[in-house]
């Protein structure tokens, strides 16, 4: 039913919306990222124990991008947002090493959701500004991503705070949205 | 019935408040129907419910097309 | 904004069973106005958002009437 | 607004269904009078832990029928019905001669919210085929009824169970509204 209206709107009214979500663990910068890409400044944040979403304009895309908390005890509620989802931007803090673990469960038990299936996954290891951050080469070994079948991914590394490398993964982005349809 | 399935009370102070917020959007109208698949999962709500709720989210954009839904 | 009160969580199993089923009721789109009163009590609404979602059940009502809520 | 179209539709539709609230502590004997009220028969009840909301129909007048659980986290929760009530049933366990200070201070806090103002208070005093058994004036003087100001109210001896007394009561509730109009 949904799907219906959906494309009777979409028909009607341009084309529909794409649907993004940012997840990662807390801390990994998600939120940062979010008012990066639809305001162009860094924002001062808190922890987020819910979600933000806002429309963010790439390209002449409009895209729908829902930044979602990702402390411990609401990360089993991702689930619940990834119905009709085009695309995961998954935030790594590149210097926490001792969680880096912890990032690949998490994601793994994400890309193993039927409802994520057809979603394309651009990672952002995230915090290349800190001395200590691993280079995107490691993080992507230490998630397995080489290793991902059936799944358009990239990775990219990227500074929030310093607004670097968000314009290539976002131009890759749209380009792998737009070659999709 | 609802009231004899095994819950455990949401006691941590980040759930509670994540239901707040979660709660809140979805009494504002906003994103009705992943609203409603947080609360039913954060409430445990036993599947027969769940999906009695998230059927009536799906009839409830197509009646209220054009009114509510479109504040 | 809500994320700053102070709220305690629902630790007592009666509680969080309450919720259930008034949340239930309230999905159900029955008694909308009495269930959402207590919800925004049993979750402590500040008083402003309160104000705002019952105001929300007062135009809803007006609204759908007819629609959604005369199923 | 609630106000102008429910006096719209009163008056369209005929007479507003009355609404009332059966409050009390838990085990007073609440859901067994509310569905005796209803079916006429004694239901195996377990705790309320919600409410219970059933159309009676008594003398040709229509009531809608609120029983709301009466356990002590959930009490607070009774305020938020209180809106529209035209009358109280308000639930005492006869026998239970520990707790009647507590059902005091709960009729004393609820007599006091505005929103009651103009409710009819009824007190069943229940279960009196108990033989340890409070006799109604001894409740009502527990309960500090006879100092109450500007309240219709009355208290009948009922037993939910043996189904005596709930007759009278029902019938001096109806001829109260009905004269209160
Ligand atoms: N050095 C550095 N700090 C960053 C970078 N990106 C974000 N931060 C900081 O990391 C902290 C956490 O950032 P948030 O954007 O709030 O993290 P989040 O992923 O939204 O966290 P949750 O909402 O708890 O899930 C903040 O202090 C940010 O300023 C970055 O690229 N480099
Ligand atoms: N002997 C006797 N037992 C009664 C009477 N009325 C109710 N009971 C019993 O008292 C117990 C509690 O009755 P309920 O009707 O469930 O009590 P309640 O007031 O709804 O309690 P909560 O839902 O917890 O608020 C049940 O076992 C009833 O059968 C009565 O008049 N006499
Ligand atoms: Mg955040
Ligand atoms: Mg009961």
């Amino acid at each position: 039913m949904g799907g219906f209206f959906s494309s009777l709107f979409s028909g009607l009214f341009g084309t529909r919306e794409m649907r993004i979500l940012i997840l990662g663990l807390d801390g990994a910068g998600k939120t940062t990222i979010l008012y990066r890409l639809q305001v162009g400044e860094v924002v001062t944040t808190i922890p987020t124990i819910g979600f933000n979403v806002e429309t963010v304009t790439y390209k002449n895309l409009k895209f729908q991008v829902w930044d979602l908390g990702g402390q411990t005890s609401i990360r089993p509620y991702w689930r619940c947002y990834y119905s009709n989802t085009d695309a995961v931007i998954y935030v790594v803090d590149s210097s926490d090493r001792d969680r880096m673990g912890i990032s690949k469960s998490e994601l793994v038990a994400m890309l193993e959701e039927e409802e994520l299936k057809k979603a394309i996954l651009v990672v952002f290891a995230n915090k290349q500004d800190m001395e200590q951050a691993m280079t995107p080469t490691e993080v992507a070994n230490s998630l397995g991503l080489p290793a991902l079948k059936d799944r358009k991914w990239q990775i990219f590394k990227t500074s929030a705070t310093k607004g670097t490398g968000l314009d290539e993964a976002m131009e890759w982005l749209v380009e792998s949205l737009k070659s999709r349809q | 019935g609802m009231s004899h399935s095994t819950t455990e009370p949401l006691s941590e102070a980040t759930e509670f408040e994540y239901l707040k917020k979660v709660m809140f959007e979805y009494m504002m109208g906003r994103e009705t129907k992943t609203m409603a698949k947080v609360i039913t999962s954060m409430l445990k709500f036993p599947p027969d419910l769940a999906q009695k709720v998230l059927e009536r989210e799906d009839s409830r954009v197509m009646h209220c097309l054009g009114f509510a839904e479109a504040q």
